[in-house]
């Protein structure tokens, strides 16, 4: 298909778990593989368990306190993010890979105003003052497609609703400029209406930035609409892997078609 | 309307719940319920959507009394209950359960599977504590869940095994009917197909009727006989379900319909956009509510709040333009 | 009280591993017979606070109405009051004595056990659970006892055991203060206002293990409440 | 229902009625539940003529309703009465001896409250690691030594023992004249006359009942700090933070301090009267001329004016702390605000 050089984000046999009292591994990934084409809206898929968010966790390097990798490798325009130098691999986050959560209110600091907290991440990526900063805030509340930036500005995360504090999310990442965008659930909590206008808005942002967008996500519904790669998970494993009209239109494993069936309640026997 | 010999089991008439909210400057006023009128049969399901703070929620609450509703009326079985005294609503909840929405903290976490189902059984019947463990275990079975469970606290079970145990709760004393409070909404697309099927066979076993309460469209289209769609607090369009899913009228069903997600690979649908987001409920002005987001409003309808029209049968909706376009004949 | 009468301030030695006194009583012997009345003393008083204030606070907070607005006035009353100081104010009025030390010291924390159990109570009543067994069949009643209270102790019993660290070190404020069971009577806080003259001629011990004592118990208290809270969540919360 | 704009005065006259509340308590319980206090004035072997005399001049002749009254006009005078015992004004006593307290109790607050952030948040960045565990057993100890006993023992180490600092002889050493009064507090005092040494001297004799007081307060403070940061360390939007690339020790000190520190004002109210209880402790321990001693020695000796004095005196001030704190934490907090 495409040369090697086209892949963002290339994971390979990715192995780790949970440490219990007894320093045993509980393992909650095992062998996870897949890779990501440059360009391309792709989807994580998967039920709860499914390890999707500790998987994208992994790639960030966020992952909570007691959780380990025990094997794999996970590339990033070529370099495994795994054994890099860790300065190194601190440059990249936020500028080449950036993520954004489920419950944006809650991913937002209540004691800080949300211009504050989008002007700092401009000022840790670009090279700007205080108040040119402040203005590229708002510029970037503007392009979210948030009403009267200006004063949104000066709002502290409590007084947005949850579909605006996605927004603002957003706009923080597009701060950063990454090439490729993780989003966990971005709009799992959000009315359907609402949720349609974010996944617009972030199809349209993709188009006029040029990054790579990973929805993990567990509607199917959701990645049907929006996605050309999926990666459908479950219990720490991956079950298939391709195009979003082969795996949703034929799929072969009997777990993805269970899924499917499952979403579209429609009866299977 | 034809009366019918039976009563509804449940008659919902001009239900009306308003909060006072203190803040700075005067109190304000929000009408989370406005005037809300429908029916259920035996056997029948009938689905309220809509979207956070719509007010379907509250409706369930007001219909069990756990929320006092400012005015209106409830009839369970003919019985009306909004002015019985508490101590006597104990009759009405052999007639009307409810399942909720989070199996996590609708159960006690300090009780077992065993306990939970007892206490029903010992409140509302006179069975002996022999019968009563022979019913917990009937009902365990009903609702698919095995024997070995019946000494587990709620947090060792599963999500789909909570909910199973909600709704065995629920149907321990042989209710009319069952008021379903989002019963899949904290479920996995699996387990929601599970629950979905087990709400469907008691209902053919023993002809409960639902009220089923849910934003997940998918889940609506499947269960429900009728649905009513609601916006602030005011039903906005009602009907059949095929009927509603597959000719919307109102403008916000049409935005609600288009917006949700399908397992089709394609090109997305034409969605129906309104405009903003839905403003809070709080001291709503006259006219129709989804004036200011509304594709097709026109001046009249900032001023007159529009009621249910007849569409076709009793398929009806709130919405005098939309529904003139729909006497045009299609070009 | 049976003491070994010996040598008066003799520092601590095999036969008196924590010294004597001015009085030439062993140090060791009272400390420990002290040790049953205090840790008596703490326990009772935080049973009687823990229960008058959970049940006083949970009716307070299911039930709301004139109640709760009294209940709510009566603690803001009682909050700007200095705890201590009205410990002191009501035993140099009614006198000294095992009872009253018991029922002034458990009104000191009653208002935190009150507010603590109503919070507990007022967050929990619009839980589903608590509606849900509205429904099962349960009165008011029954559901405030059979469901709420019951989920509400964890954080109760955490508070407690905070709680009976400081009660101990109440106590023994008040007996070193004079104020206490019976002055003069083996009691931590008593000895050590006994030894307190003593520190300035250097002889430390007299107050010194009596001190030890109630920090012991003290801190005993506090790493219970650690291990009650850390069961819920592990990693670290202290 | 109350409309909006009245409901600050409502708090004010809820304020005022908490102190009345409180007063009229003290009043109750010192004048029904107690001896004689003529006793006190007179002596035991006074006649009945100057008993008499006593009673009508310290205004115990008239019934307990009109005594109340006249205790309710002189509050609102400002005059609380005289002391049994002494003869003195009581609010002549309370003024002269708070500037001592006010003095013991700020050094101690402050040193409580940088001590507890200091260690609340080293140990919430370092959690986990030896550190965390040392500094775990310093906050628990800190939660559970008896202040008074803390107090004894730093004078036997400190004072009788090695010798490097004063003994319990109060604001000033025996025979040392205190520096001319500007704020009352004698360091700042010296300061502001530039006499260095008086400070010195000063600042020495408030070295140990500083620290003992201090210790009643740090502990609490360093494990609201602790919890508050970790908390906020675990949170969603730190992570967030992190994976827009904000650095760790900015996520420290800019994204997770500052909760940390707002945590310190929910317990401030707790702070301000352990300071005030222990107070009365340490003031008598290191023979402090102040308030606290003031009170101690009245309820010991049945002096109620005195007594009554100081509970009005605590419960204004914690009325007015409360307020105080309820409009900077709304300031500061955006959560609290609207």
């Amino acid at each position: 298909m495409n040369a090697s050089s086209d892949v963002v984000l290339d994971v390979k046999r990715l192995s780790g778990g949970f440490e219990d009292t007894d320093h045993q591994i509980l393992p909650v990934l095992t062998d996870v593989t897949f890779s990501i084409r440059r360009g391309v809206s792709a989807a994580i898929v998967g039920e709860s368990g499914s390890g999707k968010s500790i998987t994208a966790l992994s790639v960030l390097g966020l992952t909570p306190a007691g959780f380990s990798l025990t094997a794999g490798q996970i590339r990033f325009e070529g370099e495994d993010l795994l054994t890099m130098d860790p300065a190194r691999r601190r440059k990249l986050s936020g500028r080449g890979l950036s993520m954004v959560f489920q419950d944006a209110r809650a991913a937002l600091n209540p004691v800080f105003t949300v211009g504050w907290q989008i002007a700092d991440v401009v000022r840790i990526h670009q090279d700007v003052g205080r108040r040119e900063a402040r203005r590229r805030a708002e510029e970037l509340l503007d392009r979210v497609r948030v009403p009267e930036p200006a004063r949104r500005m000066k709002q502290y995360p409590h007084e947005f609703s949850g579909g605006m504090a996605q927004r603002a999310m957003l706009a923080m990442a597009l701060a950063c400029q990454p090439r490729l965008l993780i989003l966990d659930e971005p709009t799992t909590g959000l009315d359907v209406t609402i949720q349609a206008d974010i996944l617009d808005l972030i199809a349209d942002l993709k188009a006029a930035s040029g990054m790579t967008t990973c929805l993990i996500t567990h509607d199917l519904g959701v990645v049907a609409e929006n996605c050309d790669q999926v990666v459908v998970m479950q219990q720490g494993c991956v079950r298939e892997s391709g195009s979003c009209a082969q795996i949703i239109n034929t799929p072969t494993d009997p777990y993805t078609k269970q899924l499917i069936s499952d979403s579209r309640l429609v009866e299977t026997s | 309307m034809i009366t019918t010999p039976t009563p509804p089991v449940l008659d919902i008439q001009h239900l009306h719940k308003e909060f006072r909210l203190r803040g700075t400057g005067r109190d304000r006023v929000l009408t989370a319920v406005d005037e809300v009128s429908f029916t259920i049969h035996a056997g029948q399901t009938v689905a309220l959507v809509g979207e956070s703070g719509s007010g379907k929620s509250t409706i369930a609450r007001c219909i069990t009394r756990i929320t006092e509703p400012t005015s209106g009326d409830v009839l369970v079985e003919g019985r009306s209950i909004i002015k019985m005294p508490s101590r006597k609503l104990i009759d009405i909840y052999r007639s009307l359960q409810m399942v909720f929405q989070d199996p996590n903290s609708s159960l006690d976490p300090r009780k077992t599977a065993r306990a939970t189902l007892d206490e029903p059984l010992r409140l509302h019947t006179s069975l002996t504590s022999h019968q009563r463990e022979q019913r917990i275990r009937e009902l365990l079975a009903e609702v698919d869940l095995s024997d070995h469970l019946i000494d587990r606290l709620p947090r060792q079970l599963s999500g789909g095994q909570r909910q199973r145990l909600g709704i065995a709760r629920a149907m321990a004393v042989d209710p009319r009917i069952i008021l379903l409070d989002e019963p899949t909404a904290s479920l996995d697309v699996s387990v929601r197909g599970q629950i979905i099927r087990l709400l469907e066979r008691l209902q053919e076993n023993k002809g409960i009727a639902y009220l089923f309460i849910s934003h997940d469209l998918g889940v609506v289209r499947r269960i429900s006989d009728r649905v009513l769609v609601m916006y602030l607090g005011t039903i906005v369009e009602e009907g059949p379900t095929e009927e509603v899913f597959t000719h919307p009228v109102h403008p916000y069903t049409q935005s609600l319909l288009s917006a949700a997600p399908l397992v089709e690979v394609g090109r997305r649908r034409e969605r129906v956009r309104l405009a903003g987001e839905i403003p809070s409920p709080v001291d709503l002005p006259a006219g129709c509510r989804l004036v200011g987001r509304c594709p097709v409003a026109t001046t009249a309808c900032a001023t007159t709040e529009p009621s249910l029209l007849n569409v076709t049968g009793s398929h009806r909706a709130a919405c005098p333009v939309a529904l003139d376009m729909q006497q045009v004949p299609s070009t | 009280m049976a003491t070994n009468v010996g040598p008066i301030y003799d520092p601590p030695s095999l036969a008196h591993p924590f010294g004597t006194d001015r009085l030439g009583d062993d140090i060791l012997s009272r400390t420990m017979s002290a040790a049953t009345l205090d840790v008596s003393i703490t326990v009772a008083v935080v049973l009687l606070s823990v229960t008058v204030g959970t049940v006083w606070g949970s009716v307070a907070g299911f039930f709301g109405s004139w109640f709760d607005y009294l209940t709510m006035r009566i603690l803001e009353l009682l909050n700007a009051f200095p705890s201590l100081l009205l410990a002191m104010l009501v035993i140099a009025v009614a006198g000294p004595g095992l009872l009253n030390v018991v029922f002034v010291v458990a009104l000191l924390p009653l208002p935190d056990y009150v507010r603590l159990a109503r919070a507990e109570v007022r967050s929990k009543k619009n839980w589903q659970f608590a509606e849900a067994a509205k429904l099962v069949g349960r009165r008011p009643v029954g559901v405030l006892f059979a469901h709420l209270v019951p989920n509400s102790l964890r954080p109760l019993l955490t508070y407690a055991s905070v709680n009976a660290s400081q009660v101990a070190a109440t106590v023994g404020a008040l007996g070193f203060l004079g104020l206490g069971i019976q002055p003069g009577s083996a009691e931590w806080g008593s000895m050590i206002s006994r030894g307190q003259d003593a520190i300035l001629s250097g002889q430390w011990w007299v107050a010194g293990f009596p001190g030890l004592m109630i920090f012991l118990l003290a801190a005993a208290f506090h790493l219970i409440s650690d291990a009650i809270a850390d069961s819920r969540d592990q990693g670290g919360s202290w | 229902m109350v409309a909006a704009r009245l409901r600050p005065l409502l708090r004010i006259v809820g304020a005022m009625s908490v102190i009345v509340g409180i007063v009229s308590v003290t009043f109750l319980v010192s004048r029904v539940f107690t001896a004689d206090p003529v006793n006190l004035f007179v002596g035991n072997s006074a006649t009945k003529e100057m008993r008499d005399q006593a009673r009508k001049e310290l205004g115990l002749a008239d019934s307990l309703p009109v005594q109340y009254l006249h205790f309710l006009r002189g509050l609102l005078t400002g005059d609380l009465g005289k002391s049994y015992l002494t003869g003195r004004p009581v609010t002549a006593d309370l003024i002269t001896r708070m500037p001592a307290t006010l003095e013991l109790g700020l050094y101690a607050i402050t040193l409580g409250v940088l001590m507890g952030v200091i260690v609340g948040v080293l140990a919430a960045v370092f959690r986990g690691s030896a550190l965390d565990g040392v500094l775990r057993l310093l906050t628990t100890a800190g939660l559970s030594l008896p202040q008074f006993w803390v107090g004894l023992m730093l004078l036997w180490l400190f004072f009788v023992t090695l010798h490097v600092a004063p003994g319990p002889s109060g604001r000033m050493p025996a025979g040392m004249e205190a520096p001319p009064t500007i704020t009352g507090l004698y360091v700042v005092d010296a300061v502001l006359q530039g006499d260095w040494a008086t400070a010195m001297i000063a600042a020495k004799q408030l070295l140990l009942p500083v620290l003992t007081l201090s210790v009643g307060s740090f502990a609490p403070i360093a494990r609201q700090v602790r919890s508050a940061m970790v908390e906020s360390l675990d949170s969603d939007y730190v992570r967030t933070a992190r994976a827009m690339g904000v650095s760790q020790t900015r996520v420290w000190f800019a994204y997770a301090l500052k909760p940390g520190l707002l945590s310190v004002l929910t317990i401030a109210a707790g702070l301000v009267g352990w300071t005030l209880a222990g107070s009365v402790l340490v003031e008598g321990i290191f023979a402090w001329p102040g308030i606290g001693q003031l009170a101690l020695t009245a309820i010991r000796s049945s002096d109620y004016p005195i007594v009554q004095g100081f509970v009005l005196y605590v419960a204004v001030l914690y009325v007015v702390i409360w307020a105080l704190l309820e409009a900077v934490y709304t300031r500061v907090d955006p959560r609290l605000r609207s």
